[in-house]
């Protein structure tokens, strides 16, 4: 049968985190609550939304680097929720991960040539010396310098740092990579040149990517679908033009409002949403932006939203839309 | 220059990073003062029997608790025997009991501290507690023990100070892992299938090699001071083999008459204490990544 | 003293750092004013000198290794790189107020937020320590932190972000100062707090008629807060001018090339425009403009001589020779 | 808090019963047997094995362990061979010297230590820093016991100020204090300064500083309180080495503190007061440690609130 | 906080009890007594405790300075029968305990039976096991003692197992001196810790184990009050000792020979005093263990030993050389010349079978002070081949070891109970005994003489009887190198005089001090 559509599949995820006093948990600290979403292969699906709502804790769960509360993680039509380490182990081949901190992803003790041969070492792939081509072709390709092989990580600037992140990262050729807020800590001209260095990989490997970030501007560009999370809820899911003019969710709308974009129209200088994120601990009953939603109606206390898709691909958590 | 093979990339790279250490230590003056030294120290202790003017043993009964004199430099003890000698034979009883009590106390210490870090939960609750245990334990009576069980001579002193060395180590590994584990470039070992053992051997342990190497350089004074009073209670090596410590607790005896028996191995004694410790304040600054004077 | 006159006037600023790897030029001949009641908005990428520009006016550089070579920051009209230690550390808290980024970490983990808000009080105002404790819970509901008693007795740990930078506001703004620094006081924030806390700032500087100085690297905060904005690379000014202009009609290269590589909602772009190379190390700096190499329409002058900061008649201030051939005097440190 | 003091609690007793448990197997291997030293000159063996089975010796072993501990854990370790009194009378009498010894000890210590580390931070690089640092590093080269000697030399015998040994009048307190504190002393400086210097890096320091605080109170205020903890950690460490290893600085006194009744019993194997001893000393140890880490909560409001991290 | 620390000091200070510079004529005495736990001479053997004990209470005899005998307890010496086995003695009347009871017939029963008593547990009674009964009382076959037997209040005799000559210095030696029954009855375990009351010239004051005694003059002692108000016995460290005597805050310290450098010139040279030990420091070679098994190997050890230059160096003249087992000043001594001759030695080893010389291991406890002899031994044996491991261990262990006969070449030490060959002799080479002091010498002719010994009366023919034990055992069997008769010295305040010192004693009763 053809190869599926949707490379990552999760289903109805949950996962809390239990808060331990004298040995017994007292209550949960609910990252992810009761999140479905698909990733077709060589799409981008942006995740955003601020801290506290559960994007990286969602991220790990997808490729299984914490286990799963309840809910499924299919990955290329495999149920991977349940699979212990070792049963993992061939399939982290075809997932991997790119992380926000230049400064704490790569090993200080390590050469450049060690980190990225390091996935090709535990999945043994090449020999050893094939190892030292792919790695020259992979620093080729990322934009690297070959020569800077036995060099060491604090003598790269942050975005090289990122460079060898990715080299890492596609070095065993993954079906689907996290990009886990990949381009935060860069300043803008370097944001952009690791930006169009992904979006080049995607287009020439055919590469699935999940990108997290609370950078609107950035998930706006890079991706094709986004999803907005808010204490571990999608509020709201939808092809990217949507979110141009036809924003639905109370809280995305704020979202974008609050972003300061460059340009002078006479935007409102009011902020549009007061009030701070509620404790994930004990969660606001029924939908629960109901506590600093503008609209809230009685019903949004009580009754918890299901995403219902209101037109072609366009999915929304809440009563009033 | 040409791509080596891999493993050989691997050499040449640890030394390039120790290498930026060494040019940083290189110019603190004293700490290549202490370098020298210790050096120095090592090379007596090794050519002992070619430096010292008499064998290790060997009792000028003419010459009985002499003073400093042109035959016997630094004078003789009660059995006429010469002082200088007995330092230079000194200095290996002191540099092994630094040396090897340490080899024994890092490498339980890091291997208890680091499965405590990296796993936590029971595995860390077990490890702490025995960590605890040995640490309220007297010092002294566990020497001792060890002593009795091992029989005396040379080597159990070693193994005794090594055994009751360990507990500090482990806890400083212990929080140190705790903290490297929360490290990104963990969690992309683990996101590309490393398994847990590979992990701790490449990435943990690596990185502390630089806390361990401070830490032994302040422990080894410990050490050999440790040797000095288990000597001075009677417990230390036996004759005719010399240690400072020993020296220090039988001179005390002659004191008033010659003090430089008990003054010269208490110099020896606390210049090598002083260049270790020294050493170690300027390791941490050289090695450390966030450097202080900056 | 006439209303014209700017609060602070800044001329030839220099600061370096004296390391082991050779002189950094951290701020290289600085200049620019801060009307009364006005935010200058301070944009560069890291590396480009902005928070030693307020570590300077402060005064809070850390020597050794770094050092105000020359240059004068004139407040109502008096030099402060001149004031003795004492009377820095009447206008430290007094004249000017400072926030930071890390809320996290800028306020002391083992004293309450009162404890802290009443110590800037009581080291400015000859007040006891009962007037004091009113004054901070009065900051504390200024802003906008709910249940200010309470809050008055707890540890920074129990805060959100956002509370901690209100408090940190409340802190600098506690003796009314004239001048409030910002350096980059909403990147460590959510965008919806971020908004919050922008707000508040605005509404603080109407209210008590302070200057702000807003040091950031986001240029959209700057459009949304900014009444003047100058832009710095490589510890240089590169243009100066009111924010409107220079961000709708951007004169030097590297600003257009800045504006143009955010991802925003308007265009659709395929792909992100790039300002190839790095940000020059600032102790081997490269001969002439130091953007030279990495602008698109590097000249042939621009490799070897250095653009001085020119003035247009509009008052714009540009350091490009496609605007002026004026060329930067051979500065003494050069 | 009370969470974390009763989790601390039970990790103590485990601990405690660890001890009891090392001790007892230690003392049973140690070779030498302490019947026949205590008939030294002729003792045959039947006389020797008449005495070991009144003194229930040649019980098997676990049911002597668990005697010894049913009877530990109210305080009673038995009557020592040697001195036929109860253990716990012999203890207490010497951790009354010791203990003195030791609360001295650690003013000494903690005022002499602290403030030159604090001296030596607010002065960072000038003059008064690198002598302090020099001090302190020959301080801690020292051996304790050398220093005993070179006092009692000069402050007992040739100037006579204070008494040479025992601890007969108050004045008799103050060579053996500085002897053993000397050492830690000096390293609690050290500490102290390192401290104090990683606290002044941070930023709450310049928020201070842009407050208009003056540099004393910014180190004296700000600096000083987050640099207390890991100097309350090592004053736990302290007071172990304070009581059992004291031996020679007592031995050289003429005191009989903990550690040279410790050390006496070992010699002679003087089981009831070994066992007695090194569990008293292990438990005082543990104790403090508790304590200590019980007024962590004054030095830092995180830890009162949430109780500290698991150790 | 300071709450604490004043409560603490004054415990500590209590503790401490009496300052040092009391007023009245004090006597304080220092030296190295670390096994004073308590001063019940039958729980002890090291001097350290039987000091504090012989100026509380007294023996039945005393030894004079000149060495012989006198009455103390007893009117006069007592009368001995022809056979040598009973003794008829008669006690003085006028002696009264510290706690006003009347020295009795009784007491003296309730002495030698709690020697016996094995509840005592008594590390001495093998010093007077010859008495009728004593042995059956030790291995639990009697619960009375059948030689001693009271005629009335003040007249008792006692009677031996075997003729033994020299038994009336046994009842002058210090281990026998005479307790009260009620007084000790009462005290039970806390006899010579909480309470000791005696019939002596000084009354039991206070006593803190391992650190400090306190005696004061006994009123109306029947000797006379001594001149001495109050005695203090500290338990010190042997350099801290010497320094608080150089101090001036102690009148007597007892001193180890290897301190002795120091004080010979100088200022305090004339406080030093020497005084011969009467003992005997030797080489024991244990016969079971090869290659000490060939007579020619311990032939050719006596040969490698230089008792002049273990003398002379090491001991810097400190002590007389020795070649009898048995020391000058006793009968059976034999002025014997060194038999020290490397050559010979090493070709008595190769006619022995040992071409390439012999390893002797050696155990010595490391806080005996004759410690240092081993190592030089180590150095001097090596000019003959015989290489010697020297091991430094515990008392506790080595006490252990010796007992178990496992010592290769033990160092003997004996101070004398008293001035008789048999002590020297009969203690550690009678096949019975050897096997404690790890000789192992099991000969028949040796045990013969001894018991030929001990039987005879003092005289001629008995001191024949022990020169040729002393012969056969030192020059013809070798089985022990004598090495040195140890001196010890002490130093004296010369505020004080009229101390007399017994070889291992001080005896205060005549001290004075000089105004």
């Amino acid at each position: 049968m053809a190869e599926q559509e949707v490379l990552m599949a999760v289903e109805n995820l949950n996962k809390w985190f239990p808060v331990r006093k004298m040995g017994r948990a007292r209550g949960y600290v609910k990252a992810v609550n009761d999140v479905s979403l698909q990733i077709r292969r060589g799409e981008t699906l942006g995740i955003v939304g601020e801290s506290g709502c559960g994007k990286t804790t969602l991220g790990r769960a997808m490729i299984r680097l914490t286990d799963v509360t309840d809910g499924r993680v299919i990955f290329d039509g495999q149920d991977i929720s349940r699979l212990s380490e070792k049963e993992l182990r061939p399939l982290r081949r075809d997932m991997q991960i790119i992380f926000q901190d230049p400064y704490s992803s790569l090993n200080p003790r390590m050469t450049v040539g060690d980190i990225i041969s390091e996935p090709l070492v535990y999945q043994n792939m090449y020999s050893a010396s094939e190892r030292i081509d792919r790695v020259r072709e992979l620093m080729d390709l990322c934009g690297l310098d070959p020569v800077y092989i036995r060099r060491y990580p604090h003598e790269f600037s942050g975005g090289q740092r990122q460079r060898i992140g990715i080299a890492r990262a596609i070095a065993v050729n993954p079906k689907f990579v996290l990009c886990d807020e990949p381009v935060s800590a860069l300043d803008v001209s370097i944001q952009s040149q690791v930006i169009n260095l992904l979006m080049d990989l995607q287009s020439r490997t055919g590469i699935a990517y999940a990108f997290i970030s609370h950078n609107l501007n950035v998930v706006y560009h890079v991706s094709r679908r986004i999803a907005v999370l808010y204490l571990g809820r999608v509020v709201e899911l939808a092809e990217r033009e949507t979110f141009k003019n036809n924003r639905a969710h109370p809280y995305t709308r704020a979202l974008f409002e609050a972003i300061p974009q460059v340009g002078f129209d006479e935007q409102q200088k009011k902020a549009p949403l007061s009030g701070d994120l509620p404790s994930p601990v004990d969660l606001p009953s029924g939908c629960v932006f109901h506590t600093r939603c503008p609209y809230t109606q009685p019903r949004c206390r009580t009754e918890v939203p299901d995403l219902r898709e209101i037109d072609p691909g366009h999915y929304v958590a809440c009563h009033l839309v | 220059m040409s791509i080596k093979a891999n493993a050989n990339v691997q050499d040449a790279a640890y030394t390039s990073f120790y290498h930026d250490a060494f040019v940083r230590l290189k110019r603190d003056k004293i700490a290549i003062a202490c370098l020298v030294f210790i050096v120095l120290l090592i090379l007596v202790a090794i050519f002992a029997p070619l430096i010292a003017p008499y064998p290790e043993g060997f009792q000028d009964t003419s010459a009985i608790l002499a003073g400093p004199s042109s035959k016997h430099w630094l004078g003789t003890d009660e059995f006429g025997r010469d002082i200088l000698t007995r330092i230079i034979y000194g200095s290996r009883i002191s540099l092994s009991v630094g040396l090897i009590a340490e080899a024994i106390a890092v490498t339980i210490g890091v291997f208890l501290g680091a499965l405590a870090g990296y796993y936590g939960g029971k595995i860390d609750a077990v490890i702490s507690r025995i960590i605890e245990i040995f640490a309220s334990f007297p010092h002294i009576l566990f020497a001792i023990v060890i002593m009795f069980v091992l029989g005396t001579g040379v080597i159990n002193v070693f193994l005794a100070i090594g055994f009751v060395g360990w507990t500090g180590i482990a806890r400083i590994i212990r929080a140190q892992v705790m903290q490297l584990k929360e490290k990104e470039f963990v969690e992309a070992a683990r996101a590309s299938g490393g398994s847990d053992l590979k992990i701790i051997l490449r990435h943990l342990i690596p990185n502390c090699l630089s806390t361990i190497i401070v830490v032994v350089t302040m422990a080894i004074p410990s050490d050999i001071m440790y040797e000095a009073s288990l000597s001075f209670l009677g417990l230390g090596v036996q004759p005719p083999v010399s240690s400072w410590g020993e020296m220090i607790s039988m001179a005390r005896k002659y004191l008033r008459t010659n003090p430089t028996y008990s003054v010269f191995p208490g110099i020896a004694l606390v210049l090598t204490v002083l260049a270790f410790n020294l050493l170690g304040d300027a390791l941490r600054d050289a090695l450390d990544p966030k450097l202080k004077n900056l | 003293m006439t209303d014209k006159q700017p609060l602070l006037k800044v001329r030839d600023l220099c600061t370096y750092f004296y390391t082991e790897e050779g002189i950094v030029y951290a701020l290289d001949d600085v200049s620019f004013d801060v009307a009364r009641g006005q935010t200058l908005g301070i944009v560069g990428e890291s590396g480009s000198g902005k928070s030693v520009t307020a570590l300077s006016i402060m005064r809070l550089v850390q020597s050794p290794p770094g050092r105000i070579v020359s240059g004068t920051v004139e407040l109502l009209g008096e030099d402060i790189l001149k004031k003795s230690r004492k009377e820095m550390k009447q206008i430290r808290g007094g004249k000017i107020g400072m926030i930071f980024q890390e809320p996290m970490t800028s306020l002391n983990p083992v004293y309450t937020v009162g404890n802290q808000i009443m110590e800037s009080i009581l080291l400015h105002s000859d007040c006891n320590r009962k007037q004091a404790k009113e004054r901070a819970i009065e900051m504390l509901r200024l802003v906008g932190i709910p249940l200010p008693e309470k809050r008055f007795g707890e540890y920074p740990h129990q805060l959100s972000g956002g509370m901690r930078q209100r408090v940190m506001i409340a802190i600098a703004l506690s003796c009314n100062p004239q001048l409030l620094i910002c350096d980059e006081p909403t990147t460590a924030l959510d965008v919806t707090i971020q908004a919050q806390i922008l707000e508040l700032i605005n509404d603080l500087k109407q209210q008590t008629g302070a200057s702000v100085i807003m040091i950031t690297h986001d240029l959209g905060v700057i459009s949304r807060v900014a009444d003047e904005v100058m832009v710095m690379y490589a510890g240089k000014a590169m243009e100066y001018g009111a924010a409107r202009d220079v961000f709708t009609q951007p004169r030097h290269p590297y600003t257009a090339a800045l504006l143009k590589s955010i991802p925003n909602l308007e265009e659709d772009v395929e792909r992100l425009h790039v300002i190839e190379g790095m940000v020059p190390s600032l102790s081997k700096r490269p001969q002439g403009c130091l953007f030279h190499p990495r602008c698109k329409q590097a000249m042939t002058v621009c490799q070897e001589k250095r653009p001085a900061l020119t003035t247009a008649p509009d008052g714009r201030r540009v350091r490009c020779f496609l605007h002026s051939d004026a060329v930067e005097k051979e500065a003494a440190h050069g | 808090m009370l969470k974390f003091t009763l989790r601390r609690l039970y990790q103590t007793i485990i601990v405690l019963l660890g001890v009891t448990l090392v001790t007892f197997t230690m003392v049973n291997v140690v070779p030498g047997d302490p019947v026949a030293v205590m008939l030294q000159k002729k003792a045959d063996d039947a006389t020797i094995n008449r005495i070991r089975d009144q003194m229930g010796l040649n019980d098997p072993l676990p049911a002597q362990y668990f005697r010894f501990l049913t009877n530990a854990v109210t305080g009673d370790f038995g009557n020592s061979y040697f001195q036929k009194k109860p253990v716990m009378e012999l203890i207490l009498r010497a951790f009354s010297v010791t203990g003195t010894l030791a609360v001295l000890v650690l003013a000494f210590a903690i005022t002499l230590g602290v403030l030159m580390g604090t001296l030596a931070a607010v002065f960072r690089g000038k003059w008064v820093d690198r002598v302090i640092m020099m001090i302190s590093t020959l301080g801690m080269a020292a051996p304790s016991f050398w220093l005993a000697i070179i006092l009692q030399l000069i402050f007992g015998l040739t100037l006579k100020w204070l008494p040479i040994s025992g601890l007969r009048q108050p004045s008799a307190y103050i060579m053996p204090s500085v002897a053993l504190g000397m050492i830690y002393a000096a390293s609690l400086a050290r500490l102290t300064r390192t401290n104090i210097l990683d606290a002044m890096n941070q930023d709450y320091i310049r928020t201070a500083r842009s407050k208009g605080v003056g540099e004393f109170f910014v180190v004296a205020k700000h600096a000083f309180k987050n640099a207390g903890i890991p100097i309350l950690t090592y004053l736990g460490t302290l007071i172990k080495s304070i009581l059992g290893g004291s031996v020679l600085v007592e031995t050289i006194f003429s005191i009989n503190g903990l550690g040279k009744l410790l050390v006496e019993a070992i010699m002679k194997r003087d089981i009831p007061i070994i066992q007695g001893c090194t569990v008293y000393i292990a438990a005082v140890f543990v104790i403090a440690n508790l304590l200590i880490d019980l007024t962590y909560g004054l030095f830092d409001p995180r830890i009162r609130v949430a109780g500290p991290a698991k150790r | 906080m300071k709450k604490v620390l004043a409560l603490l000091l004054a415990i500590g200070l209590m503790l401490g009890l009496s300052p040092a510079l009391a007023e009245g004529k004090v006597f304080s005495f220092g030296g190295a007594m670390d096994d004073m736990d308590l001063i019940d001479v039958h729980k002890a053997t090291s001097s350290g405790v039987l000091q504090g004990g012989i100026m509380v209470c007294e023996p039945l005899l005393a030894l004079q300075p000149d060495g012989t005998l006198k009455p103390q307890l007893l009117a006069e010496m007592p009368t001995v029968s022809e056979d040598g086995k009973v003794f008829t003695c008669k006690l003085r009347e006028d002696v009264y305990f510290h706690d006003g009871t009347q020295l009795t017939s009784k007491d003296v029963y309730f002495t030698l039976h709690r020697i016996f008593d094995p509840a005592t547990a008594n590390v001495n009674a093998w010093l007077c096991d010859m008495i009728l009964g004593g042995q059956d009382m030790l291995d639990g076959k009697a619960t009375e003692l059948a030689g001693v037997t009271i005629q009335d209040d003040f007249n008792f005799t006692i009677e031996l197992d075997y003729p033994y000559a020299p038994f009336n210095y046994i009842l002058s030696c210090p281990q026998m001196l005479i307790y009260p029954q009620d007084a000790c009855t009462a005290a039970g375990d806390t006899w010579g810790i909480d309470s000791f009351v005696g019939t002596g010239p000084f009354v039991f004051d206070t006593f803190v184990a391992k650190d400090s005694l306190h005696l004061v003059a006994n009123e109306n002692y029947y000797e006379g009050r001594p001149q001495i108000d109050e005695v203090y016995l500290y338990n010190l460290d042997r350099g801290t000792a010497l320094m608080e005597f150089e101090a001036g805050s102690l009148d007597l310290v007892n001193m180890d020979p290897t301190y002795v450098k120091g004080y010979q010139e100088g200022e305090f040279a004339k406080n030093l005093v020497m005084s011969d030990l009467r003992g005997i420091i030797a080489l024991n070679l244990n016969v079971a263990m090869p290659p000490l098994d060939n007579v020619k190997v311990r032939e050719a050890v006596a040969h490698a030993v230089d008792q002049k230059a273990i003398v002379d160096s090491y001991l810097q003249g400190n002590g007389t050389a020795a070649n009898s087992l048995i020391t000058p000043s006793v009968a059976g001594y034999t002025d014997r010349p060194s038999f020290y001759n490397p050559e010979k030695a090493k070709a008595l080893l190769a006619e022995a079978g040992y071409p390439d010389g012999i390893k002797l291991v050696n155990y010595v406890s490391e806080t005996s002070s004759i410690a240092g002899i081993p190592v030089v031994l180590q150095e001097q044996l090596k000019a003959s081949g015989i290489e010697l491991e020297v091991n430094r261990v515990d008392s506790a262990t080595y006490v252990s070891m010796r007992k178990e006969g496992s010592v290769q070449c033990p160092l003997l030490t004996w101070y004398a109970d008293m001035p008789d060959p048999d002590n020297f002799t009969y203690t550690f080479f009678q096949s019975g005994n050897s096997k404690f002091f790890s000789s192992n010498w099991n000969d028949s002719l040796t045990d013969e003489l001894l018991a030929k010994g001990r039987a005879m009366p003092a005289g001629e023919e008995r001191t024949e009887v022990y020169k040729q034990i002393d012969q056969r055992l030192v020059a013809e069997e070798f089985v022990t190198v004598p090495l040195y008769n140890p001196v010890t010295y002490y130093l004296k305040s010369d505020k004080v005089e009229g101390i007399f010192f017994d070889g291992s004693m001080f005896h205060l009763d005549d001290a004075f001090f000089v105004e």
